[in-house]
């Protein structure tokens, strides 16, 4: 299940690839066919099951682009 | 009347920066005002106040560009080499509109010079010897007294304007002692530093101030000074011309029936009035004008003298710098003459240009 | 020649070489002369290179404005270091005086529109116990004979300077007595 | 069943206020995130003056709502001292470039410490002058390529900076470290070195200096992912990560 | 015909410092002249010449004082804030006598300013913006080819004169491509570099040399430049006389029947050349005075001119420099009209003075 | 029986060139003393540039029949890397006061190190501005009193610059030293310093620098033989005397 | 109008965004005019903050002087960003030509004394394998158009610059002769 | 038996007192009474018996006003 998941801007997404390559459960690739407003390659969420809210696509995002939110019981 | 001290120039204008709330001094020895420097070394700290001895004066001028744009008076003092050395810094200052005083004390030069007096550093001041293109009030006082006063002034327009100002005395000035009236002025209101940094929640409307040395190039937004280039030229080209119309400053002596103006500021000027002195108790008609500020320059005043026929004489110890600013001034109508460097007494840097030499030019131009 | 310009002006170059207290004197009287007079001004000069070197000041005095900082000729001068006599001989306003250190005289001045006063000031200051105060003594020669202020407030000014140095003090009180003294001997 | 912001937009990179211009995979917005989160955990935002040099890093003074001066490169160092010593309850913090502070800076880096001012100095290290068009700087790598060393970067121009390592041999400096972003556990490690930097400042020991090893694809004309592998490989190795000094008085 | 380039300015500087016999280069980033930084680095190391990246631009211009008193021929370039940096040192430069060119791509100011085109180191660069008061010839090309061209001329004048020689361009011209031909003159001979330090035993005569930016202050025996002061300046003077006789260069268009005299340098002197062929074309009496060197100035031709009765218009991307030196020039015998960088087309700093702008107020005063 | 001179006036010491101005019991001459000898030694004189920054050493340079340059305060190390690149044959030795090294010129210096500039300096160390009057120098001990700290230096000046111990962190340096002339085996060490300094340059290493703590009577208001005790007492355990840094590569 | 003027002086504007390839155009077509025309001139402007922001170049060929390196007003331009059409309508002599990039242009022009050739280059250029060859395709077509110097030398240049870059090479000369067939169409 | 002796040139002896200090075999003394030119205290050679032609007081002058001299068989 699911303990978090991530939102990506995709007006300041700019494709570097770092959420890719820095999410420890792979769950964000670039997509091959959608590109930003300014043409960058997008980046976006997969394998949401396995996202465990870490933020660490969030702060290694050098554009700003991602948010993490955790699933809290209320 | 205030207390009265006998002191040198240079430790005058330790005691006009104080009168005047001066918060911080940043100075780098550099003879011939290391008085300067020694004076707030000595006298700062024990009140409180800032006393930075810089790495260099390209280290004086930066420091003194973070420590006014926190909205503190601040002033730093320098000649010769040390004065080419904050040329850079200049600009950045006036670029950012940062209100400070720097005080300088003329060596010989060009380069290294000499360590003594000088009037050679008249150009780099008055027009803005840096890069880019730039204008700065320059006063120039003749007394321990007036540079007493004068640095109070300085302040005053700094704050007035958003703009550095210069007190340029000479070496010979800075190491002289006369008596010294400490006295306050009332120069008038001033605008709030409403721009200055001093932390967000410091600030009255909370909202966040950015002062910059590149204005025109970045803006810093909520207060993009000026977004375009352009618009900050209009505002620095709009300040200057509020300055010439205002801050022209001199003192004239027995002009109204003079044949012959002598032109002269600093040093040179209280040695050329004693020499006009004598040739009035001969019967000359020498008149003279005194600068008290080198810009704005008063070109008006040369313009009517001109056209009321007066020759000119300039008394300065360089090789001709003042002397541009007055053909400007006269405009072709008359002859203008320099007394300069070259009519030192002494080939030593002890040199200077005594009441004899002036008196004896006075004398060729008048037969 | 002095009295009639009395409490008008006094010019005075002291002379000699770094390290004969020539600076200090000159300040001290000019500092002085304050209270007495309307302007007072002192201009030290040193040369930039050489340490030890020839070391000069100039002191006016007046209740006049006082214009150029810097004398072409002065009424008096002092001169510590004999050897400069030549130098000096040339700067003194006719009926000027020239007073000089004995110690090192050799010969005598040409012009005869001034007057030449030799006063064994560092013989004096020796026997006095300190061979630094014989500026001192200079310093009351000149007082004695021009009168341009009353001794009393050079005293003060010593006193002043000398606050918390009885020793010093003393010494160079003695001194400046002893040159007015012997100032005596020239009005003579 | 609530959904709860773990990471998202910094707090002080108040975005409408500025322009994004960084190249895509700058790390400059990396440790900007960095800076200013640590200021927003120690909640001094509002006393924050913030210093940044004409450089690439220098738009990130578009994005804060905290008091900032701009000088011009190789002024930061100064204006830093300047804005501290009349402004001693301000924290202030000073950012710069490699070129900013190893170079036209570099003496009043030096000068800064051995006065020990007390602000916190921060280096932008990208391995070249980014902003001028990628000329050598004194922290490029032997062998790098530039526009100033077509050949790549050879004895005769010297060797790489170690900013950090030759500032803790200085009296005055409190703290000196080194840190990168290549993963999120060097990002960590170097939120921490930030987060000692500033809390020198805080406590009034002395001069405190973090350099931060920042991928510049553009500049080195590499994709942001081969960015991160060179620091990782090329950088570090030549620059090691780390403390270099942690003191908690100057004596 | 030589081998036929298309370059840009910057680079220009380049192959007319390498057909100069320049041996080293020392400079520093800063736009809008990386181009001519990265020239000299991709191309003298490999011909076994020198470059150094210097830490700063006082690192530029001091290494440069070390470099040319081997005798060898030596430069550095900068624009902006970097040349504000440089002032101690020209002053220095300029009393060790010491030859060297100095390349200036003018970009907007004060302060960072901006980083394109500007010509707003006028007065800096042409009445001495250090300290201390000197004079260096300030060479201002219009072209691709007349940049490559005077960097070599630069080279001789700084020999033949001991003295540093500018090359003052400005961005514009910095970052355009022309056809350039490489070609060699032969400006005649120069003196020995008899005063170069090269080690005693590398010394025709077997006897040491001493070269200082002291000259004046601190004898170097047994070669003691100047043993006081006083000398200094009076080799200085003579010197600046002689550059003043010699060394006056502009290019005259159209001015014989001209009742209006457009005076211009650098890319402005482009601009307005082609508004004046329209306004000619319009049968306006226009003519221009194109500086191909603005110290020393020539305030002759002006007067000259100012005498005919023409009137002047000054065109400069400033706030009003060049228009100084013609005001001296006319002597107040005519009006000078200034048109300045607040004419420009557009706010940034893309900003220009365009032919528009020019033939607009040329009408405007025609009519 | 023969007398056979051992010491005397250095051989490159021309006396007649020069006027002899320093003060009592100054110790610039000393340091001159022994790079004269040095030079003399590995009869390098005539390939010799010496080049002297305005300070009160400047007066070596009226005493030397070796090619010099007198540059201004700070610009001694610029000057000397235009010297030695242009004429690498030459043997270069850049001498130069502590104000001069360790404040104006301090970004000139860490960058000639980081460049690896391959010639000597020499800093004469008598702990203030010499030449100006007695102020205050990063040099400046803790305490001590100079015409910029009357009431003696605090921690608000800073803290004494370890010029040796920092550059020696800097790849391009080859050798780093601080010597002392308060004993004769200081003297012979200092000697020894100054020659390997000099060798590194010779065998083209990379930069060479020494340190030389110098009496200066006048301006520390001492006789000679207090200045002796002070450089005894105070200057050495603030400033160890050794090598810092001796490599034969750079790599 | 073009015809006439040949040999005599061609003015062009290369506008866009970074990375388009503008100031390569331009450059390598100024380059190819030294040998045609007496004058050849090309000059780049930036903007100093933006990245990826406008990117503009000016080329002028001539056998006469060019005096003015700047244009307010250009013969021809090729605009490679659609989005600014209204920004540059305005900058073009009457009886010119405004060459557009057709992918993203939205609507027309104003002005009824130039004429507007929208061109499909960056299709084209897909078409051929790479996006970036669309400025080739517009320099062909400006050439085709204006023939203000036979495409030969254009074609010169790009085998210089891409002498060691075979498929570089043939791309771009592909690009360019497309974009001359394609001006015919205009000529019809 | 000397082994050598040094000459003091009064005209540059400033007095200092160095060699007093550093001569291991106190061949050198301050003399109260002569001074030089410039009213320097001199210091004058004794004990020349002692001297070992050590060289030292030549080095440690910093106004090199002493000369050592080692005599040598023939
Ligand atoms: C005195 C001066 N010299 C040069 C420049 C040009 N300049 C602006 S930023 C810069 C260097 C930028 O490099 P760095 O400090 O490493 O910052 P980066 O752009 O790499 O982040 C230079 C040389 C300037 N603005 N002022
Ligand atoms: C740019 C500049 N700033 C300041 C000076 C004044 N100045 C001359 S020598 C000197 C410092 C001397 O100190 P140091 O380098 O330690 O040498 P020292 O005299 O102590 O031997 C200074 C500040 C100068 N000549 N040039
Ligand atoms: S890290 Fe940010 S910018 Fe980079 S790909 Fe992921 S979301 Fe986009
Ligand atoms: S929060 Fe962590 S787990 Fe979730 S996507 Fe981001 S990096 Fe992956
Ligand atoms: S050039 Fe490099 S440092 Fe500058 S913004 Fe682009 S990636 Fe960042
Ligand atoms: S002041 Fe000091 S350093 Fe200068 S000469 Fe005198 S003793 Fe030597
Ligand atoms: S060391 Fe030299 S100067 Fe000093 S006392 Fe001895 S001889 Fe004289
Ligand atoms: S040579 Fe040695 S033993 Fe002889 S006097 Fe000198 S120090 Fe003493
Ligand atoms: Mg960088
Ligand atoms: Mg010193």
């Amino acid at each position: 299940m699911a303990k978090g998941e991530i939102v990506i801007d995709e007006m300041y997404c700019r494709g570097c690839g770092y959420c890719v390559d820095f999410c420890p459960k792979n769950c964000v690739t670039l997509s091959e066919d959608t590109f930003s407003s300014l043409g960058y390659q997008l980046s976006c969420f997969v394998n949401s099951e396995d996202c465990t809210a870490c933020g660490i696509c969030g702060f290694m995002c050098p554009h700003h682009a991602i948010e993490v939110y955790k699933y809290v019981e209320v | 009347m205030g207390e009265r001290l006998f002191v040198i120039g240079n430790e005058a204008i330790g005691w006009g920066a104080l009168e005047a709330g001066c918060e911080a001094y940043i100075g780098y020895p550099i003879t011939p005002q290391n008085e300067t420097t020694e004076w707030f070394a000595a006298e700062f700290p024990k009140r409180g106040k800032v006393f930075i001895q810089s790495q260099s004066e390209v280290g004086s001028i930066n420091i003194l560009f973070g420590a006014v744009a926190t909205g503190y008076r601040a002033m730093t003092s320098t000649s010769g080499p040390g004065w080419g050395l904050m040329q850079e810094g200049m600009s950045h200052l006036t670029n950012g509109e940062m209100p400070c005083v720097i005080s300088l004390v003329q060596r010989g030069g060009p380069g290294a010079g000499t360590t003594r007096h000088g009037q050679m550093d008249y150009l780099s001041a008055a027009w803005g010897g840096g890069n880019g293109g730039y204008k700065n009030i320059v006063l120039t006082p003749a007394s321990v007294q007036e540079t007493y006063d004068f640095v109070q002034l300085a302040f005053y327009l700094a704050d007035k304007y958003r703009n550095p100002v210069i007190v340029m005395t000479d070496g010979l000035l800075g190491q002289m002692a006369e008596p010294l009236e400490l006295r306050t002025f009332d120069f008038g209101p001033l605008p709030k530093k409403d721009w200055a940094v001093r932390g967000r929640v410091n600030q009255p409307d909370g909202v966040r101030r950015a002062v910059s040395a590149m204005q025109g190039l970045m803006p810093t937004p909520p207060h993009p000074p000026y977004i375009a280039f352009l618009e900050l030229l209009k505002v620095l080209d709009e300040k200057y011309e509020r300055m010439k119309e205002a801050e022209v400053r001199y003192e004239t002596y027995l002009t109204k029936d003079a044949d012959l103006i002598i032109v002269a500021y600093g040093y040179t000027a209280r040695v050329s009035k004693e020499s006009l002195k004598v040739a009035r108790k001969k019967g000359h008609k020498v008149g003279m004008i005194r600068l008290q500020a080198v810009w704005p320059f008063p070109y008006q005043i040369m313009g009517d003298m001109a056209s009321k026929g007066c020759r000119f004489l300039v008394v300065e110890d360089s090789l001709g710098q003042l002397v541009e600013d007055v053909r400007i001034g006269v405009q072709g109508k008359t002859e203008v003459h320099l007394l300069g460097a070259l009519a030192r007494h002494d080939p030593s840097d002890g040199g200077m240009i005594l009441p004899d030499s002036v008196l004896n030019e006075i004398y060729r131009l008048m037969q | 020649m002095m009295n009639e310009e009395l409490n008008k002006r006094a010019d005075l170059i002291i002379a000699g070489l770094g390290g004969q207290g020539i600076l200090m004197g000159g300040k001290l009287l000019a500092t002085a002369a304050m209270s007495q007079y309307k302007n007072s001004l002192w201009l030290p000069s040193y040369s930039s290179r050489v340490r030890g070197g020839p070391s000069e000041c100039t002191v006016i005095f007046s209740d006049d404005d006082i214009d150029s900082p810097v004398l072409s000729k002065a009424d008096v001068i002092i001169l510590v270091d004999p050897p400069q006599l030549k130098l000096f001989e040339r700067r003194i306003h006719p009926g000027g005086y020239l007073i000089v250190e004995n110690t090192g005289l050799s010969g005598g001045i040409e012009r005869e529109d001034i007057r030449m006063l030799p006063v064994p000031a560092l013989e004096m200051a020796v026997a006095m116990g300190d061979r630094r105060a014989s500026n001192m003594v200079l310093l009351g020669v000149y007082i004695g004979i021009t009168k341009s202020i009353p001794g009393s407030l050079v005293e003060e000014e010593l006193s002043k300077k000398f606050s918390k140095k009885e020793k010093v003090l003393s010494l160079n009180l003695n001194a400046f007595r002893r040159g007015i003294e012997e100032a005596a001997r020239f009005c003579r | 069943m609530k959904k709860e912001l773990v990471v998202g937009l910094p707090k002080l990179w108040v975005h409408h206020l500025g322009e994004r211009l960084e190249c895509p995979g700058c790390q400059y917005p990396v440790i900007t995130r960095i800076i200013y989160d640590v200021i927003d955990e120690l909640g001094i935002e509002g006393q924050t003056i913030l210093i940044c040099s004409a450089a690439c890093g220098f738009g990130i003074i578009l994005t804060t709502p905290m008091d900032a001066v701009g000088p011009n490169h190789g002024m930061g160092i100064d204006v830093a001292t300047g804005v501290k010593r009349l402004r001693p309850d301000c924290f202030v913090v000073s950012f710069g470039g490699d070129g900013d502070i190893a170079a036209i800076g570099a003496g009043a880096f030096v000068n800064a410490a051995q006065r020990a001012e007390k602000y916190t100095l921060i280096m932008v290290n990208n391995g070249h002058f980014a902003m001028t068009g990628g000329q050598l700087a004194p922290t490029t790598l032997m062998g790098q390529v530039t526009t100033t060393t077509p050949e790549g970067r050879g004895p005769s121009m010297g060797y790489p900076a170690r900013m950090p390592e030759m500032i803790a041999t200085v009296q005055g400096t409190a703290y000196s470290a080194r840190g990168a972003a290549n993963t999120p556990a060097n990002y960590m490690k170097t939120r921490k070195y930030v987060k000692r930097a500033f809390q020198k400042q805080l406590d009034d020991v002395g001069f405190s200096f973090v350099e931060f090893l920042s991928a510049c694809p553009t500049g080195w004309h590499m994709t942001p992912r081969q960015s991160i592998q060179w620091i990782e490989e090329k950088m570090i190795p030549a620059l090691p990560l780390g403390e270099f000094k942690n003191v908690d008085s100057l004596e």
